[in-house]
């Protein structure tokens, strides 16, 4: 027997490393008739505002070699709208539950975060701080990291569950962000968010994004995540949910491998939406054939 | 209920120049597929990652119909298929043409707009109703249902190569008054012609409901990357999802200036 | 007639925008045998320095989905080697010659600068700042606005020649080192350098590279370049040497509009060699078929 | 002198489970190629960007033949290849076995190190030279140049499945008193058997020459990607190039232990 039980910190035990990343699989339940979205061992919800967001105009999504760009704008029906319809499938779903909080400005996190501590089948949080801040002329919540310990330095105190926050990759020292969130006081760290990308139309002249530059996703950009799993699991000691181009169980082991405690499927889910499935057998699989007792113990294992 | 399976091949057939016709078994699929809605079909290990989205074109028993137009490398790479392969799709996707029983049903399809017309028409007659088919292109290379019986089918070229000159809409136009009201227009074919059975709806009267085309990442709702732009009931801007909360919109839904 | 030719900075004029990326193409005649390498505007050279080099041990390379990760270590042949024994092939060549440097401190740039600004058929120099700094405990010239400023600003005084800094894309604001470069007098700045980027061999759990984290580039990582050209153009005056991923002539369309003048192709050699080729009979054919006299006029031309 | 060219498939045909024989025509690469030397093979779009290294197995008046053994995705993309298509390839490339024309030429191949082998054999045989060839394998599913007359070929597999029973440098070194003396040695395969027989070069005082394998970018000295470490000739250690200063090494010159 294989054990593929995770803990992400003392908080979160997971049936399974396997979540879905946030904005690449619905509210969570448009695959359910589809695939059996219990597999997962977690589901992350798309990006959540307080109010509705209709997001950015079209076009919003581009692929690119071995990957896609896109530029949704956090589009999400918005808090009440999203506890109103979502609640039934939520409660009765196997897995945990973290909701993904995405505000413009502080206090748009904070409210979201108060108001969602109280619901009984939201198991914990991953703060998008990829977001630009309003208040601050738009700069992003992630690129400074003083200016994101301030965001989320007073979040430990609203909420005793699950608390992560996912960091963008678009910046000189990743593991430099990671240790602020440790010194915050968060559960986890989740990486990585999509790198900046754009491509241009050249017969229009037009970019073939709405926002000219969007976030660049997919298997291209695997490279990249592993190289800022590596470098943050040497940094701190919380654990990291590895993020970026999983296609494969192969890929999940390589994450797990390089200091992943869990991971989080996005793009895949758009060209192979049973991307689950395989990886579930294929973690049993290779545990079976390196006579691996626990999966969770492989983690940062790679021989650095 | 949406399905993935691996669908095998069963046809594959260049039908002119550019446009081929595909044969799928993929029984849960065929059973509840209807007019209007489409498949994705799952391209692995590829350097373009989407899959790419194709129309119902007609179902055979256990089998889809697709007719597909050579634009760009995935259906190039298609044409390659061999009887026998076997190949991902989901389906089947998105809403469908909401049909009318009484007054004239008229199809106007353009270019790779064609296929899921052929799917409705041929739903049509099944329900014991005669569609009007007006089928229009740039010159005589395109594609043209040539099933359809003549009396019922109203073929048009840009150039005159074929069938009335000039476009499919002006065409319409012209026959619009013998038919009998009320009258529904259901239409698939490139934005301007589209654009312009909307004019020519709000003109007459006419219900009209599009077939509307993006570029799609996941064909279900999942990435909110096919969205265009639409007006809600009263008329303000919106956003809606192409795989999910259509393809097929009503005409006065789109905002063509968007 | 289509007219090709470009300008980086008036110091350089290319009788058309496509040069070597440093480190893709050898030293500029292994291919001589193979394809025209007169079709080039210009070779950049393998990064050079003082003393030879032998470079990191193997495994050195890996492919990534639509990409590689590779850990040359700065292999070359040093300067005086170099000098000696390219110089024949170099003073019979067409094109433009542009000499990629990297030291490990300030004191070996400058030397290799001083010796090389006395060469005839050396026409200009690419700074490669992605280095690490020996003597600052290895902390890359190429990630600090004002660490990278004291390097180059000196340079100017030892060269009236094309100078151009080679910029990194791992960092929070690429915009803002090029305007470093503009202002420490130099004459353009070329961009992209590759990614960080790690793989881990999930069998033998050894890092597929033998420094663990390496260079990411090819196909993978245009995206990416465009953005940073995108927010380039619009942050200095000076010209942008556009690379990245460039596999196709449409690909050097896209740099030209995001704004650069000229592009380098790197990985594209390794899988096609006659891509120079290739993309010139596309540049002439795009010309005519969008009426362009002059390429160069489209640089920046992007609908942004 | 190196030549690209889009080559055309003559013939791609099965040899055993894993293995497969690839004649291409490529007259330019035909004419210069030497045994030892290798050529890429390009494959257009492809989610793995780099070419892939195949030894030449044989010259057939403008064709080359490989012998390629399925191991990931691109040789299985081979084995679709069909007679007529155009494959672009580049070679041929790196140095080559240096010949001795008295005493013993003694070739030893593993798995697809037999490709190599193959090509020098019938060079050395049209030379009027008859080599020894000693050919090692897992099991008999690996394959074996079963044209070599049998009377010079020395078959041993690790389990005994065909041949003598263990691996093939054991084998040489019961058959090697028997050779006329100098012997040469020509190898290539797996790392362990060409580490073995470096030792055996050392024991007998042969001279051995060993064709190396590591993963590659361009083949042709641009990236410095196959770098292996080796030594020097007054034995410092030294970085060499597999596509450029080699992939025939002399056996003292490689650093196994790297
Ligand atoms: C709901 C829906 C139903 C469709 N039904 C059919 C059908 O029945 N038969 C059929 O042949 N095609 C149909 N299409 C279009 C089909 O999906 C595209 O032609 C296909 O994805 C192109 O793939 P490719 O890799 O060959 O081309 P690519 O290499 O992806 O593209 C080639 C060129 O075509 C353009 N292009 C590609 N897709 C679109 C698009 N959706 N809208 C505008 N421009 C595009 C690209 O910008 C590019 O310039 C449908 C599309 C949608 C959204
Ligand atoms: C000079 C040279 C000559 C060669 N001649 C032949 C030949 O004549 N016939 C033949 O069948 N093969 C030969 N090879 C090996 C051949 O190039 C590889 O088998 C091929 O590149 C594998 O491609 P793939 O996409 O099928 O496998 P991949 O998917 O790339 O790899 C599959 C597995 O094999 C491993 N692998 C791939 N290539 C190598 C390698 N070079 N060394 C060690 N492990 C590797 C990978 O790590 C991976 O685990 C030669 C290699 C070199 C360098
Ligand atoms: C279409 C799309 C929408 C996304 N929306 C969000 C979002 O709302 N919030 C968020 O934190 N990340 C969002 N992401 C980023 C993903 O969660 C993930 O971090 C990133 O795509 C990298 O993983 P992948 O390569 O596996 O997709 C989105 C990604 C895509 C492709
Ligand atoms: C094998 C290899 C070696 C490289 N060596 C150098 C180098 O010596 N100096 C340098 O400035 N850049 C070097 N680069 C980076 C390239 O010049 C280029 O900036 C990068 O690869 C991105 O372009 P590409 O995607 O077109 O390859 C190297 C890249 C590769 C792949
Ligand atoms: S294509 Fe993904 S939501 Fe429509
Ligand atoms: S494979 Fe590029 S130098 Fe050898």
């Amino acid at each position: 027997m294989v054990d593929l039980t995770i803990k992400i910190s003392d908080k979160i035990e997971l049936q399974n490393p396997i979540m879905t990343a946030s904005g690449t699989f619905g509210y969570g339940d448009e695959l359910s008739t589809v695939i059996n979205t219990n597999l997962y061992g977690g589901i992350v919800s798309k990006s959540l505002s307080l109010e509705p967001r209709i997001g950015n105009p079209p076009p919003r999504i581009v692929e690119t070699p071995s990957g896609m760009i896109n530029s949704i704008g956090l589009a999400n029906i918005g808090l009440s709208r999203f506890l109103d319809e979502k609640a039934k499938y939520f409660q009765n779903y196997n897995g945990k539950i973290i909701i993904n909080i995405a505000g413009k400005q502080d206090d748009e996190f904070y409210t979201i975060l108060k108001k969602l501590d109280k619901i009984e089948w939201v198991h914990g949080f991953e703060i998008n701080v990829s977001c630009p801040n309003v208040k601050e002329g738009g700069i992003q919540f992630g690129t400074d990291p003083e200016f994101m310990f301030k965001l989320i330095q007073p979040m430990r105190d609203l909420t005793d569950k699950f608390l992560m926050v996912k960091l963008s990759p678009n910046v000189t020292d990743i593991a430099q962000m990671a240790e602020k969130v440790q010194l915050a006081g968060c559960d986890a760290v989740s990486m990585i968010n999509t790198l900046y990308g754009a491509a241009i139309d050249i017969y229009s002249g037009k970019p073939k994004i709405n926002t000219v530059v969007g976030g660049l996703s997919g298997p291209a950009i695997k490279p990249v995540a592993i190289a800022n799993v590596i470098k943050t699991y040497k940094a701190v000691d919380i654990p990291i949910v590895g993020i970026g181009g999983i296609t494969t169980g192969e890929d999940v082991i390589e994450f797990l491998l390089a200091g992943a405690s869990a991971v989080e499927l996005g793009t895949v889910h758009f060209f192979n939406p049973n991307a689950v499935d395989e990886i579930l057998q294929f973690l049993v699989s290779y545990c079976k054939k390196m006579n691996i007792k626990r999966l969770r113990d492989i983690t940062g294992k790679a021989k650095i | 209920m949406k399905n993935i399976c691996e669908s095998i091949i069963i046809e594959n057939t260049q039908l002119t120049k550019d446009y081929w016709k595909l044969k799928l078994e993929a029984p849960t699929i065929a059973k509840n597929a209807k007019p209007g809605q489409f498949i994705e079909i799952y391209f692995n290990n590829s350097v373009k990652i989407f899959p790419r989205p194709f129309s119902i074109a007609g179902i055979d028993e256990n089998n889809l119909v697709l007719i597909y137009k050579i634009v760009g490398s995935q259906t190039k790479k298609m044409t390659s298929w061999k009887t026998g392969e076997q190949h991902r799709i989901l389906g089947p996707l998105g809403n469908f043409f909401q049909i009318n029983n009484i007054g004239t049903n008229v199809l106007v399809g353009g270019g790779v707009g064609t296929a899921p017309m052929i799917f409705l028409r041929s739903h049509l007659i099944s329900k014991g109703l005669e569609p009007k088919y007006f089928s229009g292109a740039r010159n005589d290379l395109e594609y043209f249902p040539e099933e359809v019986k003549n009396s019922q089918l109203f073929i048009s070229t840009d150039d005159g190569s074929k069938g009335f000159k000039g476009n499919v809409v002006q065409h319409l136009e012209k026959e619009i008054q013998n038919f009998k009201q009320p009258i529904n227009i259901y239409s698939c074919g490139p934005k301007k012609m589209m654009e312009a059975l909307k004019k020519l709806g709000q003109k007459y009267k006419i219900k009209v409901q599009l077939s509307m085309e993006t570029l799609m990442a996941c064909g279900m709702g999942l990435c909110q990357g096919c969205a265009i732009k639409t007006y809600s009931k009263n008329g303000e801007d919106k956003i809606s999802l192409v795989c999910k909360d259509g393809p097929i919109f009503k005409a006065e839904e789109i905002n063509f200036h968007g």
